[in-house]
């Protein structure tokens, strides 16, 4: 796969491929993954070369995808569990906090329920309710869990690979809006993921403000970055990559350089992923601060219908309204 | 691991438990169905030829059958007609960018027009998200239901007007609010009064796909052990997006209220005379004091899941082919020709109106504003709340900003 | 709102399904409760004098029974014995402080004996919290089953070195585990090879209460949908902390099974033989890829729910004297010497036994060591994790600072 | 009831006795609480006095629980849920955010769906596993939800008649290992509650540093200040009361006093309340700083096995230290 144009569907596409080819325990859970590929088509064509034992078309019932994966998980298998939308995974809470978090440690280590549940996420793209939720910081409040979100192409074929060889259960976000968007892509298999799992990256160097932010809000900071550096700012942007754990090193190293921290998502602020970032830099970084961490992020109320959603979710002007108000400190 | 390592599915035998399904396997890669047919014990009254029939566990329903005079027959095949003209309109202002989606009821007119239609006035409808028949039943401005899917609401209209609640879209969540709905009208001593305007029933619509849900099943387990005045119906159009009935259940969804304590019918889903006697016998019951009753309408979906489905992946022409024999309207209007009960002017009339009643949902469609930016905080709360009232005013403030040229 | 309000609950046919709890009404304040007769398909072999007998649908059961030898009735026995009295002195480790709660199976032991020794070695069970008596049949050592009640770990055995998994807390949760299980065990090849050392089934465990989950519900669903080799063993012991049957279900669980697609059998809990001959059969479908049973075993939870639980206040002690006649050591106990298959000395052996049992057990205990501090942090995650890291070694060092004189 | 001595279970009995009384569409719901009274008998005697009609023993399914309480609701009743631990509000997880949560905002407020779920929370009492969890940062981060919490006999009484009386739904968080606590009361019904159902009240004036807590740990403050007065440092101790809404005004105002704040709660401190409380301080106080603000709570482990648990709550020794750690800036 080198240097060709693909859509971060079919990276993860591919990805999901790529570890089924390696490792036969590799299975595929879900509503409509087999025949259909899924709604968002990510698992187009696998039930046909890996059979319906592999590639499983589920009952309609998401506490009973999760409950029978972690039974699957016990008996040696590795399943990766498509929730069809972030607004259908609380069916499946209960599992995901009581068991999935905790069987390793229950265990002391005995029984282990390696499994990646992907949860397609986010807003943008005119949905109807309950299709463009952004839940992950009720599972980064879970010990037990690893929660990570991928940005672009590249990211998503080779973080659902160290998802799926990761012993410990991953809740795997998937920026939905950006599923169809291309890059132009470098694969080299032979050479490996060209980070870790939980590494945070610096997207863009910079030394006024710092961006940070995963999924879908990473091509949106970018592009505020891009912006203001047509104004003469220099924005520094991160992509979290993984939301649990926090690359703190990288986050905290950015913020002492510039002194001035915007953090951007899509979910509501009040004890959105912004506030344990705000709240770990403000400690770490007491003396570098020029300006308190700031939080642009969807307002607190539930997601609004699809003709507001341009004005809940942050946007270039929110973002740089954000960097205005870091700046005026 | 191959498929032959897969063991084989050989039958048991389950007593009694008949199954219409013939899931011969389920192993992967032969999936054998055989879903025309409703089995022997599917209450039918209008084969598809629309003639006057009475197959299945039909006699208590008969009775009812014969209180129906012309006027309501013909109101039936009137609601049959203008209700999927509604849901044509639906599709295609989706198609024209005017809706964000549409979920097509094509097919299950009858199904919805029997249920919606044996409801008295003061009883409960709980939907999911396809009931635009049911919605027309109970009287519902068909406009009311295209907020949600052109984005403009998240529904937004008063249930308590119609006694239509809100669509719901989790699938198996409306089935618990029925029932504690249902418990609310056994509180209110409105159940077993013999007072016909005062006793009241709760109905609560799912799929096929939804019967898998545990919040399904919980609602058949507390609406049994509080006896409350609530009727499951659930549509089976045979499909959940991509996944036909094999993949949630082996035998058909009627059987398992038994299980639970409660009887359980599977009507024909496409015979609007049979939906209407049975979805009535329960409802009475149910306003009588004599519990839950579970009914299974046997029919099919048509169309795409929605109008952003594509069922070219999953399923084969053949079977829409052999299902549009069964059409329901066909078979009504076949049915009121052969007995005599309507004319070819009555039919005329009826697509006049249905012409009528598109053109007035397409402008009405058109002309449904977008609402207003700070709206969006005004009812998360019922109660005054610091933190909607500081991010209204942040908003205004933000926008205000822009118009100053800041 | 009083009383009369509440409409009256009467009966309705309900077709072939019987009602063995005579739930005359579930009105409020009118609990008319006959939980002492299993009703006509209860499975039993021993009555509750120990005499043998042949009631309820037992005719597939009686050929296993047939094969029982001496040698494994009166191990049957020891089993029982064996159990109840690690379970009495968990109770009194309880009592004496050395642990938090105690969830006892006084009562139950012929139910979880009976299923516990049906199983194969390579058979999987997926508990409940009170499942000691299968945990002993499957070879877990008892003291492993304390530490979670001890407050040292919150299970943390090995589940592979028994197949008995770890308890499991949240009702309902662990049906589905041992459902996915099972379908692993298909997707081994371990099922219908006719190879009796690899044909494998999974056994889970819940209570009448645990019937009314989601969890529960949809693990019939998975099951019956993948034909997948589980037994599913509700243990209905009349009780749910204070909640009677009447406020689970209407008609008894084992019904519940055919309206999933599987069997459901009801046995008599208090019976070791009918329990053991009746999981036996239903492993040894599920192992030969005949897809899943729901068995309910009819039985009496004699003690409180855990030490914790007065059930003074909510059930009668004519109630439990009722169910004192049909003990289940008691009629094993008579049956073997009606059938001269034991003798005194026999008895006075396994009294011994389990003397020396309860000594090892509580001597264990008493010595379990406290875990060391930082290993809480051990086992969190499979794979190394910074914020394990750095709290375990702030926590070493927030120690260190006390002993320092800090 | 003036003048008694009373626990807070018994302030919440007679609570939730008032509260019948006065309006007839109360209903409780939940697993025993009927002949029981409860695994805490919280609602003893209220069966026998309201009839079962109105103290519901429920069927074991706690999404149950809660989405025919939503359907009584819709009716015109006012459910009052109990559920049993912590751990098990899980399985309703997806009503309570689906449904609880949305069901005003998406009927335009045609609907209310007016309900208390009352939570018995946190550990400290020996028990075993799931029964010691503290969940509140979930339903805070939820928007459409209201989040209170008791930490004494008479907030309990008050508090749960408020709460029972919002229009809204409110999760009600009672500390169980403070149930059997008493403390005088002095209760006038005439005069009614003495304070908003969202405003957190400041328990002790100081001027060092500002401790912050809620439920259960608000004793374990009162106790740390008393100490640490002893060694001549001034603490403030804040009861929130309120975890959403957050009572800002309150809180800043102590922050730009004292300079110092630590936060106390037994949940994890990834994206616990200390998260959302510290980035909201550390911006609007940024100033007034002098230290960052300090997170003292919960391990992000899952709560551990009981023989842990005084290592794993913050206790008198940990508090004071946060609040040497702030004053050492
Ligand atoms: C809890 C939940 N999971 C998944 C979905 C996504 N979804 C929407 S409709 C649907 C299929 C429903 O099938 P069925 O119940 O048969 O109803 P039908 O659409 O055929 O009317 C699915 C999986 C959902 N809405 N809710
Ligand atoms: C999801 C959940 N809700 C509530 C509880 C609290 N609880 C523990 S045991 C129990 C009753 C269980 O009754 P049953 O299933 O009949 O099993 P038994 O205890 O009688 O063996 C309850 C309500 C729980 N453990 N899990
Ligand atoms: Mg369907
Ligand atoms: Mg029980």
């Amino acid at each position: 796969m080198a240097g060709q144009k693909l859509t971060l569907a079919k990276g993860l596409n591919a990805g999901l491929r790529a570890a089924m080819e390696k490792d036969a325990k590799v299975v595929l859970m879900g509503e409509d993954i087999g025949k259909l590929g899924g709604v968002f088509r990510i698992t187009e064509g696998l039930q046909k070369d890996f059979g319906e034992e592999r590639v499983i078309d589920t009952p309609l019932a998401e506490a009973g995808i999760l409950g029978t994966a972690v039974g699957l998980a016990l008996r040696g298998y590795r399943p990766v569990v498509e929730i069809q939308f972030d607004g259908f995974i609380y069916p499946a809470f209960d599992q995901i906090i009581s068991q999935v978090s905790k069987m390793h440690s229950r265990s002391l280590g005995y029984l282990k329920v390696p499994m990646v549940i992907r949860v397609p996420f986010g807003g943008g793209i005119g949905a109807v309710e309950h299709h463009s939720e952004s839940n992950e910081a009720y599972f980064a409040h879970t010990a037990g869990l690893r929660v990570v979100s991928c940005s672009n192409p590249e990211d998503a074929y080779w973080m659902i690979q160290q998802a799926i060889e990761c012993d410990d259960p991953v809740m795997f976000y998937e920026p939905k809006r950006r599923y169809h968007e291309r890059a132009e892509v470098e694969i080299d298999d032979a050479a490996g993921a060209p980070r870790g799992l939980h590494e945070a990256q610096v997207l863009r160097e910079g030394t006024d403000v710092t961006l940070i932010a995963y999924g879908p809000m990473v091509k949106t900071c970018m592009e505020a970055a891009g912006a203001a550096a047509d104004e003469g700012r220099s924005l520094e942007v991160i992509d979290l990559r993984s939301l649990s754990p926090l690359d703190l090193d990288t986050v905290t190293a950015s913020a002492e350089k510039t002194g001035r921290v915007v953090v951007v998502h899509e979910a509501s602020t009040f004890l959105g992923m912004g506030a344990e970032i705000a709240a770990e830099i403000q400690q770490k970084c007491f003396y570098h601060l020029e300006a308190p961490v700031l939080r642009v992020g969807g307002y607190n109320i539930p997601y609004p219908p699809s003709r507001f959603e341009e004005e809940f979710l942050p946007n270039l002007d929110r973002v740089l309204d954000g960097v205005d108000k870091a700046l005026a400190y | 691991m191959s498929d032959q390592d897969v063991a084989p599915v050989p039958e048991r035998d389950l007593g009694e438990i008949s199954s219409p399904h013939h899931h011969e396997t389920v192993a992967p890669g032969v999936p054998v169905r055989d879903v025309t047919d409703g089995g022997p014990e599917m209450v039918q009254f209008l084969d598809a030829d629309g003639k006057r029939v009475s197959r299945g566990n039909c006699e208590p329903y008969e009775p009812i059958l014969e209180g129906l005079d012309p006027e309501t027959m013909r109101s039936l095949y009137r609601d049959l007609v203008l209700v999927r003209r509604v849901d044509a309109e639906g599709h295609a202002l989706q198609r024209q960018g005017e809706l964000g989606l549409w979920p097509s009821l094509l097919g299950q007119e009858a199904a919805q027009v029997g249920a919606g239609r044996a409801m008295s006035t003061q009883d409960y409808a709980f939907p999911g998200y396809r009931e635009h028949g049911v919605a027309w039943c109970k009287g519902v401005p068909p406009l009311n239901l295209l907020g949600m899917f052109r984005g403009v609401n998240h529904g937004g209209w008063d249930s308590n007007a119609n006694n239509f609640h809100l669509y719901t879209i989790v699938i198996g969540n409306q089935m618990l609010h029925a029932t504690g709905y249902a418990m609310g009208v056994q509180r209110d001593g409105a159940v077993g009064t013999g007072d016909p305007s005062r006793d009241t029933a709760v109905m609560a619509f799912t799929g096929d796909g939804g019967t898998a849900q545990g919040d399904y099943n919980e609602a058949l387990v507390f609406a049994s052990v509080a006896h409350a005045p609530v009727v499951f119906f659930v549509q089976n159009n045979q499909w959940a997006i991509s996944e036909p009935n094999e993949r949630q259940f082996r035998v058909p969804p009627y059987q398992r209220a038994k299980g639970f304590g409660f009887p359980g019918v599977r009507v024909d889903g496409n015979d609007v005379l049979a939906v209407y006697a049975v979805t009535k016998h329960a409802l009475d019951e149910a306003r009588s004091g004599q519990g839950p009753t579970l009914i299974e309408a046997f029919t099919y979906r048509m169309g795409a899941h929605t109008t952003s489905d594509d069922p070219t992946k999953y399923r084969v022409s053949a079977e829409v082919d052999l299902w549009r024999e069964k059409d329901p309207i066909k078979r009504m209007r076949s049915h009121l020709e052969r007995e005599g009960i309507a004319d070819p002017a009555f039919f005329d009339g009826i697509d006049a109106e249905a012409d009528a009643l598109a053109a007035e949902i397409r402008t009405g469609c058109q002309n449904m504003p977008d609402p207003e930016l700070p709206t969006m905080f005004d009812k998360v709360y019922a109660e005054q709340h610091p933190v909607i009232d500081r991010e209204r005013a942040e908003l205004i403030a933000y926008h205000a900003g822009f118009e100053e040229g800041n």
